[in-house]
């Protein structure tokens, strides 16, 4: 199985919606019946969705993995609706039957022993980083995490109690000032990296996670980084969802989906992407 | 009563293709990427990404985009180069057990000169596709396609050099197809791949600007495929090559339009990204056609909607 | 606070639209058909189907049929001739109190000096539309579409002939679009319009023939709108002449697209079938959208996807 | 109202399926909400409905209005399933909203107070008929009307007992002969020609057409025939749906969608479409 482009064990199946839930005015929780990727899926990874059983809208729709339950065998998914295919979910009534191919991506590395782990979410983009609290605080995989989330609003900080509740400390920011401490999550991190942490953990908007990286940089604290792209294939065979890095110095476009999700932020080249290449 | 045995390989360019399906280069990786979500075995053949002579970091991203019932890429050829798709990426194709035909680009005829002398020394490589279509690309790519004296030349050059059966990849940005097709096969092309994508673009208006950070891209998907069904068909007629047909596959049924509009084979491209496992899927599907249809060879229907005339008109 | 007035008037070869959304040549009718489902009074203007000098049968049936998001048409230029036009058709067209284009078809450049010489002499034509780009009929249409020569030459005896406004209706099956909108320009042609059908086809496969009387056909509707945007892009660098952009047009959103891509004016085709009043749907849309983004006149976002560059890429 | 092509009235709207029946392996009863139609429509007429909210399917699909509810305010089609369009109708829950465009077409010309009328239905050519039928059947309008209905097989003698009992003769046939008479319905239609008729209608297959139309020209009865083709707009305006037609001597292509559905059977080109201009 060597040939096979290091493939972790991966499936395409035909699952059923078994509980959809409205968590906010454009959040909703899906929760698929799935016992391999319950069983198998990783803090960060992805799954990729076909929304239609039809050839349109075309292209499969990527989520992170927001929890699993292996004794239910189901995993749930975190989802803002923002275009046709997150609608068209929004809308699917339970026991609908969708197309996933999943778990997909690399995943968190999981932190050393040594130091605090801190989580940094923005928006969505707390959905994996619940996934990885959740493991964190399991009593063999336990690290002490601290948590900070960001939103625009009070509406957009959604499943902060589920994000708070696994985090030993735990910040929510809101730019609106509408909930919690008004400002940019990026402006709480700073007192958080002075206490110093073995790791920080970022998923958010691009400039958000560009942000996060500096200042560990300048913090010299190791920082992972969940990614987004638009993608085709979901498995690295188009080259559809690359970003720039610098891996040992050269630069190169790395695929999200098979090389990421999750980023060490140290070879993500942020000035470039700062320049736009993220999905709109 | 048994169902009869249908007989679905097709002979092309000295070939023979267990069935007439394979993927399309550039929608599946090094055959590998799926893993065992697909029983690579059983395809007909598969196309690689296209290779080039030195390494290529491709265009930047955004990449890809969705449109109507298709989607606009703009890789620019990322791949490793010809050397390290040699030593790392041949070893798992030779594996797969299926005839593996290699996707060439060049920026000069001298390249893909090069790549030719250079691969037809690499053991289990079935046939060359010539990529004289890349829309994604400065130099070189679409400027060949669209000009009939360059397909000509640098097909007629890399015959000289090899004697893998050489695929002419066409692209369907041009005003006469035939006579692109003519050039190829005066050249010395054993068979056609027909079509690449169609140069398009799309713009973000939230943004105020183009989706793709190329500015166009290729359209690929269903919304392309009737254009790909009349190149076929029309270069079916003015020039006896074969012809791979592709553009927009997703089912038995449209495999079935390309085959019955002249080609030899298909591929499937886009449609691997939504469901890895079509060509398996349609291969199963053709079997059943011909059963119900009783066709006992695949090869029958190939350009079976060209005997019956058109309908004539008044006046 | 109330919503700020949206300017939606432009200009174009010399008319002034009250907004930029017109319906497309030959998804129309003659202005009346669709009766009272649709505000006729609100478009920007509206395109006729072709007239040609002499009354045409068209093509055979089947005509018509659908593809993955698009349509395939071979209607072959059905019309009474342009003397029963000016008579039958332009009195009612004239009460409708929009700018009308009336397109026109030739075989030969006699036949399009004379139709536009014909309608010179008839009231309240707002402009000329040159098709010459109809993919369904044996002579004249695309042939002059695809040349630049005949192009320039075919706009240019027109324009000895006539005051109207010229619009020259442009193939997209070239292989370069900016030399043939060169040409129309050179000729004389006052706005270009952007793009007429893909050549397309499709095939019956449980009858084994193509699925149109006329085999090939007109691919319309949102599967060919990126070609669509593309082209006007590429024109709209070019040629400075105003564009109406059409191919795909269902929502504000598309309208959007060809506007920022440089388009004055935009034409709704096939959704018409789908969805009759759709142009007065896109029109409440363009000023909302206006309205939100804080643009006073819609006129400013022409060419608005321009200005951004593209990201640099590595390499 | 002149200047508008003669356009009878007709609505665009969105309205709501209300009832839905299966009555056969490949029949649906579809009963739609809508008092403009079901005040409107005259039998031969058709409405245009939109499958799907979104373009794709991409254009709408025909059919022939099947009975109407005045009181009700509602409508009803008899589908039989065949592609994507008409399978996704059949699957359609009660409540489900469709755009839709109708009545359109010229209907049915009643026949005149002389002679018994004849009524040819093939296959899901019987949806126009039975609604004619019913009209004939009514005390202001009444008509004795004599009902031959063929079909392939039993299964597609689908709503056969509301034709029947609509119709004051009634002869079935199915070409394989799993119910009433075995033949095709044109074998069956001389005897009824030689008792003489005031009129002839037919709808169903362009080949049955085709020998109804001959039968009645040597018989020297009036025919009516209701044609189908590819529709685009449905109201006119893209001349996509015509058929060869030879009035007054010319031979030209009308709209079966404005011209028709309805044509005098002496009109049509029958040459012509043997050649094969109906829909596949
Ligand atoms: C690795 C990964 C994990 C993700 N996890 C989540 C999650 O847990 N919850 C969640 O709500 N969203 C998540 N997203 C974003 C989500 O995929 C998009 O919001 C979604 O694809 C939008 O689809 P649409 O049809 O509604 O939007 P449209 O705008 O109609 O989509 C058009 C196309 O653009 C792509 N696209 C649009 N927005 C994005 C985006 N932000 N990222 C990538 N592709 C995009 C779509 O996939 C589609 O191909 C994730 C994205 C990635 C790459
Ligand atoms: C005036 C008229 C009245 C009709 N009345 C009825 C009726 O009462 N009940 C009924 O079941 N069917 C009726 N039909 C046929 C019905 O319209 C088609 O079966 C239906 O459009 C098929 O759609 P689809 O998506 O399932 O098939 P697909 O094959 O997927 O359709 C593809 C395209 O072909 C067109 N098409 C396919 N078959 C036909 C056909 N036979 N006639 C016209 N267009 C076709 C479709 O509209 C669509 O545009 C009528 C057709 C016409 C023209
Ligand atoms: C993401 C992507 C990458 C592609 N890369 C290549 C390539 O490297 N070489 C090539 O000849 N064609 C390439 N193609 C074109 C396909 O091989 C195929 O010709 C085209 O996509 C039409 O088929 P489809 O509609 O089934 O995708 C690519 C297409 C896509 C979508
Ligand atoms: C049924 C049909 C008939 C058409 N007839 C004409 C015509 O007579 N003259 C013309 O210039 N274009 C004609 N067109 C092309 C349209 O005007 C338009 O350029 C094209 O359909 C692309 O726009 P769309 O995708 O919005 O339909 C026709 C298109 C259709 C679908
Ligand atoms: S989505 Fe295809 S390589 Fe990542
Ligand atoms: S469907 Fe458009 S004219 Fe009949």
């Amino acid at each position: 199985m060597a040939l096979l482009d290091e493939a972790p064990s991966m499936y395409a199946q035909t699952i059923q919606l078994i509980q959809r839930e409205q968590v906010g005015p454009d959040y909703h929780l899906l929760k698929f019946d799935c016992p391999q990727v319950a069983a198998a899926a990783q803090p960060g990874q992805f799954v990729h969705i076909r929304v239609a059983a039809k050839w349109d809208p075309l292209l499969r729709r990527p989520f992170s993995v927001l929890r699993t339950n292996e004794a239910e065998g189901s995993f749930q998914v975190l989802m803002r609706t923002v275009g046709r295919g997150t609608q068209m979910l929004a809308e699917a009534q339970p026991s609908t039957e969708f197309d996933i191919m999943g778990p997909l991506g690399n995943g968190f590395a999981l932190p050393g022993p040594e130091g605090e782990a801190i989580l940094v979410a923005g928006g969505i983009g707390v959905a994996p980083l619940i996934f990885l609290a959740t493991v964190l605080h399991e009593p063999e995989s336990y690290r002490y995490a601290r948590g900070l989330f960001g939103a625009r609003s009070a509406d957009d900080l959604c499943c902060w109690l589920e994000f708070s509740g696994v985090c030993d400390e735990f910040t929510a920011v809101t730019q609106d000032g509408s909930a919690a401490e008004q400002g940019l999550v990026t402006d709480f991190l700073a007192p958080q990296l002075e206490r110093g942490a073995g790791c920080v953990y970022a998923c958010g908007p691009a400039l958000m996670l560009a942000e996060v990286a500096r200042q560990c940089q300048g913090a010299e604290i190791p920082c992972y980084a969940s990614m987004e792209q638009r993608m085709g294939c979901g498995v690295g065979a188009c080259l559809g969802c690359v970003i720039p890095t610098r891996a040992s110095g050269a630069q190169r476009y790395q695929r999200v989906c098979k090389d990421g999700p999750v980023f060490d932020a140290q070879i993500v080249d942020w000035e470039a992407i700062r320049c736009g290449c993220t999905p709109g | 009563m048994a169902a009869p045995q249908v007989d679905l390989s097709v002979q092309l360019a000295g070939l023979t293709l267990a069935n007439p399906v394979l993927v399309a280069s550039g929608t599946f990786g090094y055959g590998t990427e799926y893993g065992e979500l697909v029983d690579v075995g059983r395809l007909g053949g598969l196309c690689t990404k296209a290779v080039t002579l030195h390494p290529r970091a491709g265009n930047p991203p955004p990449r890809i985009c969705e449109t109507s019932a298709g989607m606009l890429n703009a890789i620019g050829l990322q791949n490793p180069g010809v050397e390290v798709f040699i030593s790392e990426k041949m070893p798992a194709l030779r594996e797969l057990g299926v005839p593996i035909i290699v996707n060439i680009a060049g920026e000069s005829v001298a390249d893909y000169v090069a790549l030719a002398q250079r691969l037809s020394d690499c053991a289990d490589i079935a046939a060359l596709e010539l990529n004289l279509s890349c829309p994604n690309v400065k130099r070189g790519g679409m400027q060949f396609g669209i000009d009939d004296e360059l397909t000509e030349r640098v097909v007629a050059a890399v015959r000289e050099v090899t004697r893998l059966p050489l695929i002419a990849k066409l692209s369907p940005n041009v005003t006469d197809i035939v006579g692109i097709a003519e050039a190829a096969r005066d050249g010395g092309a054993d068979a056609l791949s027909l079509i690449n994508t169609l140069l398009a673009m799309s713009i973000d208006i939230d943004r105020r600007q183009p989706m793709l950070a190329n500015v166009t891209g290729g359209l690929s998907g269903p919304a392309i495929r009737p254009v790909a069904v009349r190149m076929v068909w029309e270069v079916t007629q003015a020039v006896d090559l074969p012809i791979i047909g592709m553009g927009g596959i997703t089912s038995a049924a449209d495999a079935l339009q390309f085959i019955m509009a002249g080609a030899t084979a298909v591929a499937v491209g886009t449609a691997n990204f939504v469901e890895p496992d079509v060509a398996g899927r349609i291969i199963n599907d053709l079997e059943d056609f011909c059963q119900q249809a009783g066709v006992a060879r695949v090869a029958d229907l190939i350009g079976a909607a060209h005997s019956s005339s058109g309908t004539e008109g008044l006046q």
